[in-house]
């Protein structure tokens, strides 16, 4: 069991942070840190995914003259390329909310946000 | 003890976590499953199916397009989303550059206007050789928008916005959705299928991808600018 | 022999096409009171001209609209139904003017008259439910309808009264979903149009299970006690909607389930062999008791109607669970017997609540001679309760004894003698009252009632005279009575 | 036959998207312009899923691989039964991008206007994606497309709760999206496939069952809290009631379904294969959904704000549909399967009618707005018809779902979690019953709310569509039940069956 945790090191890691950016989420009180926990999150599912994708001593997935193998795995990457569109998007919009939250409360702490409720 | 609770909460949902990581295909194995059964394909036929030399750029637009077609209208939506949240009637812009923060100094704005073209450049060599090195629509979108960022930092938002005027700019911000269905519908004219591309690698085939990288970049940069002009605005 | 007829949907569509009319022109008192007329009357037309056919054997059925797979909304007029829609319709007629006159000072009459209508729609469509779901879709919709009747006062009583209904009549709604799902469960059917349909084979722990949902569900309605205390406080509403509720539409509606439960969905075969009928029989005799016994103590006297309902509807119950032909025929002959001479004594006490403005018995002194004929009705319909010869409730008493000396089980005799003492206890009291007692001569001067509540109150006593001496005529209602106990106990 | 066309599939998608994403360029800032092209546009959205419908209950589920590559190496498609969802989408949005007409122009800041189109557009076309999708990713996409819009959807009336309400469904969405994420991408590792068919054929042949059942019950953890199941429905009642009405509308009937349909997803994906055995997770299900149901009412009763209330009832509602999941027997699923369509009619029409009562009197209160079946009577009187119907009050399409999950129950020898459901639909009828009473039977407090009158016509035609609905499809109930028994049927039938 260790061992084979050992060798799928890199999806340990990404479980880990995972879980470092629910901690943040569900513990911070500032809701800029509550969002870069979601961020943390975000990043340890595409470091997962992207993972899924490497082969061993495998180069970028280039054809062309001069190319050799073997090439790592195309689509992880390319999906990841939407994940990460996603969570900027996601980023956006979550700013323009605290923005706002600020603007009209003066303040992004949660727990003042709720007395103010 | 709050976060000791959460804390000891996180460690007991990480045990079936982990348990799952440890029975996954060997991470790098080339006998996992991800490797040899879609993918594997890709990467013998990908580059003459799918116009491309760079197979991740085959996947984006080609094999997977119609992912991509999505995201271009998660960003739009991301725009319009903030736009919403964030714009109301009496919105005015902030007039002066950097009203609240130290005024720069000469030799950025300097070094900015030097490099500037260059980064314009930089972000549409990205764009357009996207299909054969890494890159692609959003790299170089996003170089570009940063590119419009620095610019209304520096040398103040009514500059930078006369790179991307009002009167076009919701037309632009849709670029990629737009150049996406256009592209998928002149596909489905050729192959009768929506963001089908001719199969042989002709002249066609790299002008649509290149239709669609180019309507990417500029819809991202747009969009991004815009979301960044919007947050800076004063409700 | 089935015939495919319109006019089973027809019955019940007329009223709600009429509600529907209510609702939209009723504004106006003439159209108002021109559509509930009007539609009473057309319905009436429409449920005696099936009377001769159905007398005949002949059964009417229509299929209105597949409900869900294999599960149709659909109509069927059997001997059953055809009873007691014959009844709950000639006695919207009547209610109808009863109404018309008496809530004339009343207000938002437009609501009411609609949803007057709708009830007895709805009532007409239980009655000829050819299968569970049917039945009670239109049970559920009844409760819905009888609501905004109900709290139509609008005071804070009322609205207690309103969700106390509600919670009963609720619950034993959902007790009736559960109890037809898992009818189709174990029968894969839920037609009523056979004389049992669950197979002996079943899991009798499963059957315990669907008998008590069921006879809870219905027996919500039928006020079996414990599930009676709804009944009494609805007593808020204004008379008409109490005399629909407690003579016509809706603990009839409980009742009937309970027929159609015992007879159709278990058969009185099956039933016979798994004994569930004795604990309800023990039940119902309980309620005829206790119910009574609590109407002796109350002063105010819709209240003590709506304890003898309670009484009375037992009757029909008991009926249902001796399972011998002759309790049948009680049972069902009871639906007729106790509406009239119920809806009489409503029709009374909403006449001298609106002429005298009294409620309560003890302010009854003299009343009989300022309003001898409807002390008169009065007195008939207490005379049909207590179970005098030529009476209507003589007929029930006298074949549910019968039913209880052929089953074996001679004690439930002897309860309907208990019955008919406390009935004259409570009833008889009342009428002395009214005629021999209090200020001779000198009365309030209010007079007789005014003669749209008087006609029907007069009509419907008459009828429990006329129910009481043709038992045996052929045509007559009880004859129905008997073709529907002939078909249950496949005589 | 017109219907067999092969490109309504992509169109059903792609036209919705279209119309949303130019909708600000077309309207230049004038709002009734951006009203009439985003009706215009959900119109054309609505004529096209109807042809896929039409085309489902002829010839069965057919697909549309993207770019002409077969699955698994494309993109696919698949409208099945289920997916039919996409047509109630469509329909019900474009009533309520109708409905938004007038109520935009009061309760909306005029420069959002035309934002405020593009993103319901976006949520339809999104949610239209959803249901028709047959890729794993592409279903995150079109998650993230629904959530990001309905995010901003909830904000868009700008006042200082809706915001922070926004937030907190974003925070929440945001990491259910990746919980789902995370699974799909266990999925993906283990299986190398993303379509859903082909995940389905090679999850037999996985090596370890680990990981697929971490990547189930995250998926299903993510789908749970976007649809709002106890205890994870925290952020739905404050995004739900402070959203504009048309809004609320469609993400307590449709938005809510996502996660709802993701599972039914799922299920297509893992049910046969047997590597997982799913009665841990059946068991759960059974038990949250009969604790939503009764949680749900119980929180409603005390709330006085009438779109709180109906927003509680959803959590209610869904409690019904997940119990129905976990009871797993075909009458069961069927019930559930049709409540995601006739709970999203009935939520719809129930917030619509709230809406234009709220925007015709400017009280949302029911201590307020007593009298205002007086005042309204149209208008209350679909309130009246949506709120009999969502309680299952026989012949409406509220209904069925109780009866099936009942007769379900039966089925599967659980004969208690039947007598949960039917009895938790009467806690319901508790506070209903209080709306009804303050609408008609109770002293008005204030009295324009009496003079109030009914709304114009833009508003009354949708509510009463719906509310007509609502009766309609509960007396001809065999209609949506026959339509979707071929998709349990297939996701029942034994292996190789």
């Amino acid at each position: 069991m260790i061992g084979a945790l050992w060798s799928n090191f890199d999806y340990a890691v990404s479980v880990v942070l995972f879980l470092i950016g629910l901690y943040c989420v569900i513990a911070k009180n500032n809701l800029i840190k509550k969002f870069m926990g979601l961020n943390i999150m975000e990043t340890s599912v595409f470091a997962f995914i992207v993972a899924i994708g490497v082969v061993d001593r495998g180069s970028a997935p280039i054809m062309g003259p001069g190319a050799r193998g073997p090439f790592v795995n195309p689509i992880p990457q390319a999906l990841i390329l939407t994940g990460i569109v996603v969570a900027v998007s996601t980023t956006a919009l979550a700013l323009s909310l605290i923005v706002r939250v600020w603007h009209q409360c003066g303040t992004i702490e949660a727990d003042e946000l709720r007395e103010l409720e | 003890m709050k976060k000791a609770l959460i804390i000891a909460l996180l460690a007991v949902a990480a045990i079936p976590l982990l348990a799952a990581m440890a029975s996954m295909p060997r991470f790098g194995s080339p006998e996992q499953p991800a490797y040899t059964h879609v993918a594997s394909r890709y990467l013998q036929k990908g580059a003459e199916e799918a116009g491309a030399d760079n197979v991740v750029t085959g996947v984006i637009l080609n094999y997977r397009g119609f992912d991509t077609n999505g995201e271009v209208t998660v960003i739009f939506t991301a725009c319009a989303a903030t736009a919403a949240v964030l714009v109301t009637s009496g919105s005015r812009k902030k007039e002066k550059p950097g009203e609240a923060t130290v005024p720069l100094s000469p030799v950025v704005g300097y070094v900015v206007r030097l490099l500037a073209p260059f980064i314009a450049l930089f972000a549409f060599y990205v764009v357009l050789f996207g299909e054969v090195s890494p890159g692609g629509g959003f790299q170089g979108g996003t170089i570009f928008a940063a590119l419009i960022i620095i610019l209304s930092v520096v040398a103040g938002r009514n500059v930078a916005e006369r790179v991307l005027p009002a009167r076009v700019r919701p037309w632009l911000q849709i670029a990629g959705p737009l150049s996406f269905i256009a592209v998928g519908t002149l596909g489905a004219v050729l192959t009768g299928s929506y963001l089908g591309f001719p199969h042989a690698r002709g002249l066609l085939a790299t002008a649509m991808l290149m239709g669609i990288e180019l309507g990417i970049g500029i819809g991202g940069a747009t969009v991004f600018a815009s979301i960044f002009w919007r947050l800076g605005d004063e409700p | 022999m089935e015939t495919v007829d319109v006019r089973v949907l027809l019955a019940p569509a007329i009223s709600f096409a009429c509600s529907g009319l209510v609702f939209l022109m009723g504004r106006n008192v003439f159209w108002r009171r021109f559509w509930s007329l009007g539609a009473a009357t057309l319905k009436l037309v429409v449920v005696m001209s099936m009377l001769p056919g159905a007398l005949r054997g002949t059964t009417y059925v229509w299929r209105f609209i597949e409900f869900t797979p294999g599960i149709s909304i659909a109509f069927r007029a059997d001997a059953l139904g055809m009873f007691f829609a014959t009844v709950s319709s000639t006695l919207w007629l009547v209610t109808t003017v009863f109404a018309i006159g008496y809530m004339e000072p009343e207000h938002a009459k437009v609501r009411f008259f609609g949803f007057f209508a709708l009830c007895v729609s709805t009532t007409v469509g239980v009655a000829f439910a050819e299968n569970l779901l049917t039945l009670f879709v239109f049970y559920e919709t009844l409760t819905i309808c009888t609501y905004p009747l109900v709290i139509h006062e609008e005071t804070p009583e009322a609205l207690r009264a309103g969700r106390k209904y509600l919670a009963y009549t609720l619950s034993g709604g959902a007790c009736i979903l559960l109890g037809s799902a898992l009818t189709y469960q174990v029968a894969g059917t839920l037609t009523l149009s056979k004389p049992g349909i669950l197979p002996a084979s079943a899991d009798p722990r499963t059957l315990a299970i669907l008998f008590t949902t069921l006879v809870a569900g219905f027996g919500v309605k039928a006020a079996i006690i414990p599930l009676h205390g709804w009944l009494p406080s609805a007593m808020v509403a204004p008379t008409p909607v109490s005399a629909l509720l407690h003579a016509v539409a809706v603990v009839k509606v409980g009742a009937f389930g309970i027929l159609r439960v015992v007879y159709n969905v278990f058969g009185v075969e099956l039933l016979r062999r798994l004994g569930f009928t004795v604990p309800l029989a023990y039940l119902a005799a309980f309620t005829i008791i206790a119910a009574s016994v609590a109407a002796l103590f109350q002063d105010n006297l819709k209240r003590r109607l709506a304890y003898s309902t309670v009484s009375q509807l037992s009757y029909i119950v008991l009926g249902a669970a001796l399972l011998t032909p002759a309790a049948a025929c009680a049972a069902v002959a009871h639906i007729a017997n106790q509406a009239f001479a119920k809806i009489t004594m409503f029709f009374v006490a909403g006449s001298i609540q609106r002429t005298t403005g009294k409620t309560q018995i003890h302010e009854l002194a003299g009343i009989g001679h300022e309003m001898p004929l409807t002390m008169a009705a009065f007195t008939v319909a207490s005379l049909s309760f207590v179970g005098v010869p030529l009476f209507a409730g003589f007929i029930t008493k006298w074949y549910l004894s019968l039913g209880a000396l052929e089953s074996g089980m001679w004690w439930f005799a002897i309860v309907m003698l208990a019955s008919s003492l406390l009935n004259a206890a409570y009833w008889l009291p009342i009428v002395y009252l009214a005629f021999f007692k209090g200020p001779h001569g000198r009365g309030t001067g209010s007079g007789e009632a005014r003669l749209l509540l008087l006609v029907p109150t007069l009509l419907c006593a008459a009828w429990v005279l006329v129910l009481g001496t043709t038992s045996d005529v052929p045509g007559m209602p009880f004859a129905l009575a008997r073709a529907a106990v002939e078909f249950v106990f496949k005589m | 036959m017109w219907w067999q066309w092969a490109h309504w599939l992509p169109l059903a998608v792609l036209v919705p998207l279209g119309f949303g994403v130019t909708t600000p360029a077309v309207a230049g800032g004038d709002g009734g312009r951006a009203w009439r092209w985003a009706v215009l546009g959900s119109a054309l959205a609505a004529a096209t899923t109807l042809a896929l419908v039409v085309r489902v209950a002829r010839e069965g589920p057919f697909s549309y691989a993207f770019g002409g590559w077969n699955p698994p190496y494309g993109i696919e498609f698949r409208f099945d039964e289920v997916g039919a969802f996409a047509f109630v989408v469509a329909s019900l949005g474009m009533l309520a991008i109708v409905f938004s007409g007038r109520y935009a122009e009061h309760a909306l800041d005029p420069a959002r206007i035309p934002y405020f189109y593009t993103l319901l557009l976006l949520d339809i076309a999104g949610l239209i994606g959803f249901s028709v999708t047959g890729d794993l990713f592409n279903m995150y996409v079109f998650m993230e497309i629904i959530s990001l819009s309905s995010y901003a959807l909830v904000a868009v009336s700008g006042e200082r709760t809706a915001e922070m309400a926004a937030f907190k469904y974003l925070v929440l969405g945001a990491v259910s999206s990746l919980l789902v994420l995370f699974g799909i991408g266990m999925v993906y590792g283990t299986t190398g496939t993303l379509n859903l068919a082909d995940a389905a054929r090679r999850l037999g042949g996985v090596g370890s069952a680990v990981p697929v059942a971490v990547a189930i019950a995250l998926m299903a953890a993510g789908f749970m809290v976007k649809s709002a199941l106890f205890p994870l429905h925290v952020w739905l009642p404050d995004a739900h009631a402070i959203a504009p009405s048309p809004v609320s509308a469609v993400l307590s009937g449709l938005v809510v379904k996502v996660g709802l349909l993701g599972t039914f997803r799922l299920y297509q994906v893992v049910y046969r294969t047997g590597i997982v055995d799913l009665a841990a997770l059946d068991q759960l299900f059974l038990w949250l959904g009969a604790i939503s149901i009764v949680m749900g009412a119980f929180f409603a009763i005390f709330q006085d704000d009438i779109k709180m209330m109906l927003a509680y009832s959803t959590i209610s509602n869904i409690g019904y549909i997940v119990m129905g999941f976990g009871l797993a027997s075909k009458f069961a699923l069927i019930g559930a399967a049709v409540h995601i369509f006739n709970h999203a009619i009935i939520k719809s029409a129930l917030f619509l009618a709230a809406g234009a009562i709220i925007h015709q009197t400017g009280y949302r209160r029911l201590s307020e707005l007593r009298g205002a079946g007086r005042g309204m009577p149209l208008t209350a009187a679909a309130l009246s018809v949506g709120a009999v119907s969502i309680v299952g009050i026989p012949p409406t399409a509220g209904f069925l779902c109780k009866w099936y999950i009942a007769l379900g129950a039966f089925e599967a020898g659980r004969a208690a979690f039947g007598f949960a459901l039917v009895f938790g639909a009467l806690f319901i009828f508790v506070y209903y019953i209080r709306m009804v009473n303050a609408f008609y039977f109770q002293e008005p407090v204030h009295a324009d709310v009496v003079h109030a009158g009914d709304p114009p016509l833009s508003m009354l035609v949708p509510v009463w569509v719906l509310a007509g609905l609502c009766l309609a499809m509960g007396l001809a109930g065999k209609i949506p039940l026959t339509f979707i028994t071929p998709a349990i049927s297939r996701l029942l039938a034994p292996i190789g069956g």
